[in-house]
């Protein structure tokens, strides 16, 4: 009994805390091992087979999903289609240095489709702009309380002495 | 399709490696090797990302990590600086 | 709106004589005569009359609205509890909430015993939280959350009590723990005077006391209601007496534990009684 | 309505205990009382409880205000100062439980 | 016909498993620098067979900047170790 | 679109794209309650702890400055905001995030105090939550991958498989770390001991509140029939 | 191009048959994260654990292999990078506190005559923040931010005004605003959705990029109150 105690008293001390959360952790990770683990492969926002639009030639490989730019939407194939009015505008949008850089080479998609326009801006500012905001928030928070502890105190030194 | 498979398996045996590598290689007692080697787990990940085509973030990846060994590398030479028992 | 004023009342004043009853069971089993049943009815309503001062280190607004909040927060378990018999998920909610309230009162006043029972209160909220799977036990069960649901499952299948006879007990564990010098009231130990409550004085302190005797009530009820069934007013008083002698028994005769011990005796209690439950459902 | 009438119960109970608490001190001036039984006490207790217990036999008035008066009877012995009131309450519960058994054997 | 599998995808994945293996093997600091040379180039190559030229410009980009980095650190937490080092007799002469 | 969810009539709902807010009493009473503890962590000043003093008779009085005072305020609405989003969103990672801010932010309140005891459980905390983000994801990546959606709108009516299973389960453990509850709250109570009880108050209040609505959400995609 | 091609209904059997193998490469990665760091006594080296653990995750998000797992990853490496940012700083004011400020004060070599130091990083940061606007949105304000950083960390100006630090902060800040405008525009007004996807994607990229431009001016050390 005075063993358990003792233990249960060693739970308390934080520096043991974050070994034994990997410890639980780990465990139910080996769990997964002997799960019967499967895709399925009705997703939202399917994308093509690997390097098949690099393959074809395509400009906008690997994001191309159709579309003309501010005339007809892209394909996209998202959860609520009734909540987002534009929905694939944006994919099919490409800014003018876009369209002039697809005009010159096709090996230039990913920078294109980064760019103001294409599907991942679809997804991260328009039908998942949320999780967006929460992101940016995150960072932003964090950069706060670094630089908050920084200017208090790891960097201040001089003015201190 | 064959290089695919080499970019997907090349990646596992890199992040798998790199991973074995930062937690028991050797001399991994000095943070300064530790955080070398988390390199190689990094570039296996932009490899799988590589292989599923997920460019943009392939990108983002590349340059979040190289932000992230700096924070890593200054914490490591702060705490050297300031000779840390931890 | 009458009916909830009605069962605000009802639940204060039985909530109170049960404090009482449990006191004088208590100072019986130990040879002392004890306090009259109606004292502790009697010392809340005292608190409402006695002058209130406000220690000059609170943290102002706060120190005052977190006993307006406590009192808030049960009525509204009233309301969801006997008056609407809403969800289930709500009072368990309304219980966090409780725990989260119980902390700061302890810390807003800048007193070192308040700030003692406010560490342990988050202690112990870490113990009270796995009991929450008490939820998740009935809701397998019962295939619902809403108590006039559990309800009528039970009025056709049989109390809950002898089909998850673990999970009644992890609630009464968690029962046992909002008891005062139960084992496991760490956060009111006498070791830090009165916990929590040792800085509130006058008006504030007979809020503080009246919202936890609503709370014993609504605990009590929830056990009856979800583990038993639907009863007459008439049985839950009985259901009530009993599990508060039961109460007054068990605080009599032991001793409150060390705050880690009393947690992880709860976590295992949690850990058993989870265990057991779902081996006991699958089987 | 039904939770009403509990509602008058328990306020009956709090007033006859807060009544029989100040009675009390009023009365005695000794911590204890051991062995010695105060008439008065015990008829309220013997009333109280048999108005409570047996409320049905009394037909002209209607049960919920037997039972009031008997809760708020009761509880003044009850409620009593620590050390007294005890044995009262006791006699009383046995001679309204023998009354409550009686009717409901005979009836 | 075994000379159909030297293409570039397998080249650079020879190239990047050398690199991985060589930094995890080597113990000095700088070796491993080196070595991380080898294992982005490597990966630089694969982006490159993959024809996604902007990420490999990208990569090839950070590639030195991640570099100079490690050099700095290294550079300085040699520094470092020197001078407590240094300190450290000091105080076992004194 | 007319959902009941555990029993409960959805009273609204909020469409931010796929991201669906929905507004069912639970979730709104609690969404409510966070507010109204931020609103009142706003308007508070902090207390003063008094402590006996070592070696003198004297008490000592341990204050928040004001710089400590303005950042920890600031973060604590923000965690209460955050709290508060994570009771209504009905968007699996949605929800998962908006654990991931509450973390950082109940670092940063408790990373501007000056105890090295403090600073020491707050970087604990820290790694635990680093850990967890983990599970956090990949649980929630995992019932991506079982169902082929994330919200939970969704993922009501499709039957369970072991995947779910083990992706909330995944997902329970991470918030389990992201929000220090049992058994890792020892790194959290030693969080308590500096003065700034309003501050504390939300590290607590999202916790538990997170710990609710992680119950539901586990009850909402784990269907026992 | 036909439309199946661009967009087919279902995920492709590769990346279907390639799940399995992902996925248990993510756990594997994350347990031998975790039991390293279960075994570690150390609390930098376990920081620097906590690195691998987070590719676990990575890889068990990328596994998906659809666009809505593209568009997860990003959030997931940003709530990394931003967790490691934070308690690496908790972690150096803890271990200062306790020595109690004997640090040197100047962090980078004394002894730098690279030739790279002194060419490549004008060109090298011109080149990124070019490219990082360009690309806009996260990618992009990572790209450009790791081009100021590195321009910051590597010239030899020390000092940075108080000022001038706040001044950025704030911009960011402001453009943080700019991109929640962006985003309530898309659903008040539909219609607008293109100014709404250039505030966004900009505001994105200016809050990002200023961002690690400051983590450079935190790596340099030196911060004068003027």
């Amino acid at each position: 009994m005075s063993r358990i105690g003792r233990f249960w008293n060693s739970l308390a001390t934080p520096k043991k805390i974050p070994r034994f959360y990997s410890v639980i952790l780990g465990v139910l990770l080996l769990v997964g091992f002997i799960m019967p683990l499967a895709l399925n492969d009705q997703q939202l926002y399917p994308r093509p087979t690997p390097q098949l639009q690099i393959d074809e030639n395509d400009p906008l490989a690997p994001y191309d999903r159709g579309g003309v730019p501010l005339k007809e939407p892209g394909i996209v194939k998202s959860q609520y289609p009734q909540f987002s009015e534009k929905s694939g505008m944006v994919t099919s949008y490409l800014s003018p240095i876009a369209i002039g850089v697809s005009n010159t080479t096709i090996y230039y998609g990913t920078s294109i489709y980064s760019s103001p326009g294409g599907l991942i801006d679809e997804i991260l500012y328009y039908s998942r702009g949320f999780d967006t905001i929460l992101e940016s928030t995150i960072l932003m928070m964090a950069f706060v309380v670094a630089t908050w502890v920084a200017l208090h105190f790891t960097m201040k030194r001089r003015e201190e002495e | 399709m064959l290089n695919i498979y080499i970019w997907f398996y090349t990646g596992v045996v890199l992040a798998i490696l790199g991973s074995i590598g930062t937690a028991i290689g050797p001399g991994v007692k000095d943070p300064l090797v530790r955080a070398l080697n988390t390199e190689i787990a990094a570039v296996g990940v932009s490899l799988i990302f590589l292989t599923y085509n997920h460019t943009i973030a392939l990108v983002t990846y590349i340059a979040a990590t190289t932000i992230i060994t700096m924070i890593l590398l200054r914490a490591i030479v702060r705490l050297e600086e300031v000779g840390a028992e931890l | 709106m009458a009916n909830i004023l009605l069962n605000v009342l009802i639940a204060f004043l039985v909530g109170s004589v049960l404090f009482g009853l449990q006191r004088k069971i208590m100072a019986r089993i130990q040879m002392r005569p004890g306090p009259p049943i109606i004292q502790h009815l009697l010392h809340t309503l005292k608190f409402f009359i006695k002058e209130s001062t406000f220690p000059k280190t609170a943290a102002m607004p706060f120190y005052i609205a977190i006993t307006a909040m406590l009192s808030v927060i049960w009525v509204a378990a009233i309301i969801v509890g006997p008056v609407t018999q809403g969800s289930l998920l709500l009072i368990f909610a309304i219980y966090a909430i409780h725990k989260i309230v119980e902390h700061n009162a302890g810390s807003s006043s800048g007193s070192p015993y308040g700030k003692l029972s406010c560490v342990r209160a988050v202690f112990s909220a870490a113990a009270e939280v796995p009991l929450f799977a008490v939820l998740i036990i009935i809701y397998f069960k019962a295939g619902t959350m809403n108590i006039a649901q559990i309800i009528s499952y039970q009025a056709a299948n049989g109390p809950l009590i002898y089909s998850i006879p673990l999970a009644a007990a992890m609630f009464f564990v968690l029962i046992l723990s909002k008891a005062p010098y139960s084992p496991f009231a760490i956060t009111k130990g006498k070791d830090i005077i009165s916990g929590y409550e040792t800085e509130h004085f006058g008006l504030l302190r007979g809020y503080l006391m009246m919202s936890e005797s609503t709370a014993w009530y609504m605990l009590l009820w929830v056990f009856l209601t979800v583990f038993i069934g639907g009863l007459s007013p008439l049985w839950y008083l009985v259901g009530m007496l009993a599990l508060s002698t039961i109460v007054g028994f068990i605080n009599a005769t032991t001793p409150i534990l060390n705050p880690n011990h009393s947690i992880m005796t709860q976590v295992s209690f949690a850990l058993i009684g989870i265990v057991g439950s779902l081996v006991l459902l699958l089987y | 309505m039904n939770e009403t009438i509990y509602l008058l119960y328990i306020l009956s109970f709090v007033l006859g205990s807060l009544l029989g608490l100040v009675l009390s001190y009023r009365k005695y001036k000794a911590p204890y009382a051991i062995g010695k039984i105060d008439i008065m006490a015990l008829v309220l207790a013997v009333v109280g409880w048999f108005l409570v217990l047996n409320s049905i036999l009394i037909t002209f008035i209607p049960t919920y205000i037997t039972i009031t008066i008997g809760i708020f009877l009761l509880s003044m012995v009850l409620g009593m100062r620590p050390g007294y009131g005890r044995n009262e309450t006791f006699i009383g519960i046995i001679v309204a439980g023998i009354i409550w058994i009686i009717r409901t054997v005979i009836l | 016909m075994y000379l159909d599998f030297i293409n570039l995808t397998t080249v650079s994945a020879a190239l990047t498993i050398i690199g991985a293996v060589g930094i995890i093997a080597l113990a000095k600091p700088l070796d491993k620098v080196i070595m991380f040379a080898l294992l982005q180039g490597g990966f630089i190559g694969m982006i490159v067979a993959a024809k996604y030229l902007d990420v490999a410009m990208a990569a090839a980009i950070f590639d030195p900047i991640s570099t100079v980095i490690l050099l700095i650190a290294i550079i300085k937490i040699n520094e470092v170790r020197k001078k407590n080092q240094e300190s450290q007799e000091e105080g076992n002469l004194a | 679109m007319d959902i009941i969810i555990l029993g409960q009539q959805l009273m609204g709902y909020i469409p931010l794209g796929d991201i669906v807010l929905y507004l069912a009493p639970v979730n709104l009473f609690m969404f409510a309650s966070a507010l109204a503890f931020t609103t009142l962590i706003a308007i508070s000043r902090t207390e003063t702890q008094v402590e006996a003093g070592v070696g003198t008779l004297k008490d000592q009085e341990v204050k928040v400055d004001k710089d400590e005072f303005k950042i920890r305020r600031f973060l604590a609405i923000v965690c209460g905001l955050a709290t508060a989003g994570a009771m209504i969103t009905g968007d699996l990672f949605n929800f998962t995030l908006f654990v991931c801010l509450i973390g950082i932010v109940n670092i940063g309140i408790v990373a501007a105090v000056k105890q090295i005891d403090v600073l020491d459980a707050a970087f604990q905390y820290g790694l635990v939550a680093m850990i967890a983000i983990l599970p956090l994801f990949g649980g929630a990546a995992m019932i991506l991958a079982s169902t082929g959606t994330i919200s939970l709108l969704e993922i009501a009516h499709i039957p369970t498989t072991f995947m779910m299973i083990f992706g909330s389960l995944l997902l329970f453990l991470g918030v389990a770390g992201e929000t220090g509850v049992a058994p890792f709250y020892a790194t959290k109570a030693e969080m308590f001991r500096t003065p700034g009880s309003p501050f504390l108050l939300i590290i607590h209040l999202s916790s538990l509140l997170v710990i609710i609505r992680v119950i539901e959400i586990l009850l909402i995609i784990n269907k026992p029939f | 191009m036909s439309a199946s091609v661009l967009v087919p209904t279902v995920v492709s059997p590769i990346v279907v048959s390639l799940y399995v193998p992902a996925i248990f490469t993510g756990l594997i990665v994350g347990l031998i994260g975790l039991m390293a760091i279960a075994y570690q006594k150390d609390d930098l080296n376990a920081l620097i654990l906590t690195d691998i653990v987070g590719m676990g995750m990575l890889i068990l998000v990328a596994a998906v292999g659809t666009d809505l797992a593209e568009a997860l990853i990003l959030p997931g490496l940003v709530v990394e990078l931003a967790e490691i940012l934070a308690i690496s700083e908790i972690l150096m004011s803890r271990e200062m506190r306790k020595k109690g400020e004997t640090a040197e004060l100047i962090p980078l070599p004394t002894s730098m005559d690279m030739e790279v130091m002194t060419t490549a990083p004008t060109f090298l940061a011109i080149i990124l923040i070019v490219y990082g606007a360009f690309l806009s949105g996260f990618t992009g304000g990572a790209v450009a931010g790791g081009g100021i950083l590195f321009y910051i960390i590597s010239r030899r100006m020390r000092g940075v005004p108080s000022d001038t630090w706040e001044g950025i902060a704030g911009v960011s800040g402001i453009a943080w605003c700019l991109w929640l405008v962006g985003f309530l525009v898309f659903f008040v007004f539909p219609q607008y959705w293109l100014l709404a996807l250039f505030l966004a994607a900009f505001g994105v990229f200016i809050k990002v990029a200023f961002k690690a431009g400051l983590i450079g001016v935190i790596g340099r050390e030196e911060f004068n109150k003027k």
